[in-house]
Formats: structure tokens, C-alpha cells, sequence
């Protein structure tokens, strides 16, 4: 499962997209929430930071399929 | 006829905006557009970037054009951000809307801008003279 | 520094505002365009025509401009009005105002428009196919 | 006295500058107004109608003097 990184997301891992191991997939936003904040703290750390389903907004309770375009969306600054 | 113009672009000529929003119904156009600012909380900035999730960034912001022609009676709306590495004082965004009366165009126009700020996924990062900082990242 | 430009032209070029309002220490700028609609109240608008007690009109948009800029902290401000003949989709007044946060800049362009539209001595008279019509004139 | 006339105040009279005939010279802002109303009933129908002073809104108490600069104001309607 490949997850595009952005902004500070990006500078976090180190590069702008990440591939969560097959052992670790997550199979809900929720999950991909926690296991990036236990992997990498800096997570924890954010404002606030929201997960993009197919590049829309997607609650915590969503499920992941495999072929979804996931994003991690830290704190918007636009404008 | 209500018209949108959507746009991600790499450097903004605000210079057009008007003619992009004129209108033989519309008696008002009210505009803002945002800008570099030299100085944040007394720190001189040297450049900002402007980082976007483009796909995602277009569908925000067409959803935001599209709420804000449900909530107001516009004729035509326009939001435009920039990406990239922007100097002092150039232009970042551009919102506007036009109408027959200015309340509507004034309401709208700034419906457009805030929403924008909470909704599209575009980062800023702050260039100073020894850091760099992404801007509302962190508490 | 607070600059202020105020003038009564002939004809307005919308297109040179954000450069007249741009300013280092501003991050926003908000700028009303007043055009003229083709339609009042069904009946269609063949032209306006627009007149001034000009040295009046001047120091009454002066007025708005310094008071603007004590309620709010601006960086730059602008009205600008037309006179003469103008045509369907012309601009015919221009007010904006450039400020380190958007909120003053909103608050002060609509100030400017709604005062200026109170107490500028320019009078509009809308001309129909049939009948001309000294606008707001009569009750 | 002349008193400059603009937008329908002009069309009223029927020209841009009005002299008040010496007898009838206004020694007020009020009696101005008072006067254009009874000589040119048209004013009396108007929305409001103001009074400017050396290019001034004027109260209706001011006096006025010979060397003023006096203009009607009809309801303005500019933007």
C-alpha cells in the first residue's frame, strides 16, 4: 500500500511517498492514522493531520482497499 | 449563466482577474488576493513555497466555487492559487466573484478565501534567513 | 507608511489596482469593482451617465479614505470613480484597500463602497431606450 | 448669490448655475432651502436634498455669505 506524502508529512519520512510494508497494512483510516503516529512520532506531534481516500477527505471509520490513492493531509496553510 | 474559473498555476497575473469576472449582469466584482508579506510576527521572510495535492486541491476548490454559487446568486466565480517559490509581494491566491448586487459578490468572495484556508490541501512554508517552517503545522 | 490614492478620471483600468495596492507589508488585498449592469429591474440599461460635484467629491472621498485608515490598519488605500458616458460592463467606481490580515482589508473595501455611495457627490442617471432617470432621486 | 446645480437639480431649473434675485437672498441654509422648494415646487419631491458650503455638507443652520460657493446636492447615487 503506497501513501503520498505532502508538505511536512513529507519531510517527516523523508520522502514523498511511503510504502507500508505488506505485514502492517492498515484497513481503515483509523488504523493508518495510529500506525503512522507509532512509527514515525513526529506525527503525533501535528496540529492535527487528515487521511485523503481517492483525493477526498475521509473519517477515521473509512476502509482502505488496495488500489485506493491514500494521501496523508497535514495541517492546510493555503492562501 | 454562472461560469467557474478553477485554476493551480505557477505564477499569477491578478492583473486579469477583472476581465476573467466581468459580466453584463453583474454590477459588482469584489476581489481579494493574497500576497507575500515580509514580515511574520517581527521574522523577515525571505520567499514562501507553496506545495499542493493537486487532484485533490482542484476538487476542493471546486466544491468550495460551487457552494459558495448555492449560497449566493453569483455570475461568475474565480479561485486561482499559485504553487512554487513566491517573493515578497507576489500574488499567492485569487478569489473573486461577481454579481448584480455587492453584497452577494462581498459574502462570496470572502466565503471563497476562507474556506480555501481550511479546506484546500496546499502547504506554505515560510523561508527566514536561518529556518524554514510549515506554516500552521504544528500547535 | 499609508498611502492613499483618490481620483476622479475619465475612464478606469481595473487592471493596475493590486499593483497601485501591493505593498511588502501587506497579505491581503481587497478590491470592489462597481460595473455597469445591463439590467434594473427588467428594463433594459442602453448606457449610465455619470456627474460630479468634482472638488466636493474629492474631499468627501478623502474623508472616507482617512477615516478607513484610522479604523483600520491599512497599508494602502484606493477610490476611484469615472464620469462621463459609460457602457454596459464598464467599470465606473474602484475601491480597495491593502492590509497585513485579511479582515481589515474586507471591512474597509466595503466601508469605502457603502460610505462612498452615502455622502460622494456623483450623480448616476441611467439611460433607457425611452426615459432617462436621475438614479435614487425620487422616493 | 449663485448657487451650482447638479444632476436632476439641473434639469429642475433648467440650467447649471442659479442667481438668487437680490431681494430674495437666503440669509440660511434653511431659507435656501425653503425657497428652491416654493419657486421650484419639483424640489419638494425629491427624495432629500442637501446643501454644500464652500464644498461642505451644511447643516440647515448655517448662515450663509456672499462669497460662499453654494451648491444643491441632490440624492446622491455614485458607484
Amino acid at each position: 500500500m503506497d501513501v503520498l506524502l505532502f508538505g511536512i508529512a513529507k519531510d517527516i519520512i523523508g520522502k514523498s511517498e511511503f510504502e507500508v510494508p505488506t505485514d502492517d497494512i492498515p484497513k481503515s483510516v483509523q488504523e493508518l492514522k495510529e500506525y503512522l503516529i507509532k512509527k514515525f512520532p513526529d506525527f503525533g506531534k501535528l496540529s492535527s493531520f487528515a487521511v485523503a481516500v481517492n483525493s477526498e477527505y475521509a473519517l477515521d471509520d473509512v476502509t482502505l482497499n488496495g488500489n485506493d490513492e491514500i494521501a496523508i493531509i497535514p495541517p492546510v496553510s493555503g492562501g | 449563466m454562472s461560469e467557474k474559473i478553477i485554476e493551480i498555476v505557477d505564477d499569477i497575473d491578478a492583473s486579469s482577474v477583472f476581465t476573467e469576472l466581468s459580466d453584463a449582469h453583474s454590477g459588482g466584482i469584489c476581489v481579494f488576493v493574497g500576497t507575500v508579506r515580509e514580515f511574520t510576527q517581527g521574522e523577515e521572510v525571505v520567499s514562501l513555497e507553496f506545495e499542493t495535492y493537486k487532484k485533490m486541491a482542484l476538487k476542493e476548490m471546486d466544491k468550495i466555487a460551487v457552494d459558495a454559487m448555492e449560497k449566493w446568486k453569483l455570475n461568475k466565480v474565480i479561485i486561482r492559487h499559485a504553487v512554487g517559490l513566491k517573493k515578497v509581494e507576489a500574488p499567492v491566491v485569487v478569489v473573486g466573484a461577481s454579481s448584480a448586487h455587492r453584497d452577494a459578490c462581498f459574502e462570496a468572495c470572502r466565503y471563497l478565501i476562507d474556506t480555501l484556508k481550511e479546506t484546500v490541501p496546499i502547504w506554505k512554508k515560510e523561508m527566514f534567513e536561518n529556518k524554514t517552517v510549515w506554516v500552521s503545522a504544528h500547535p
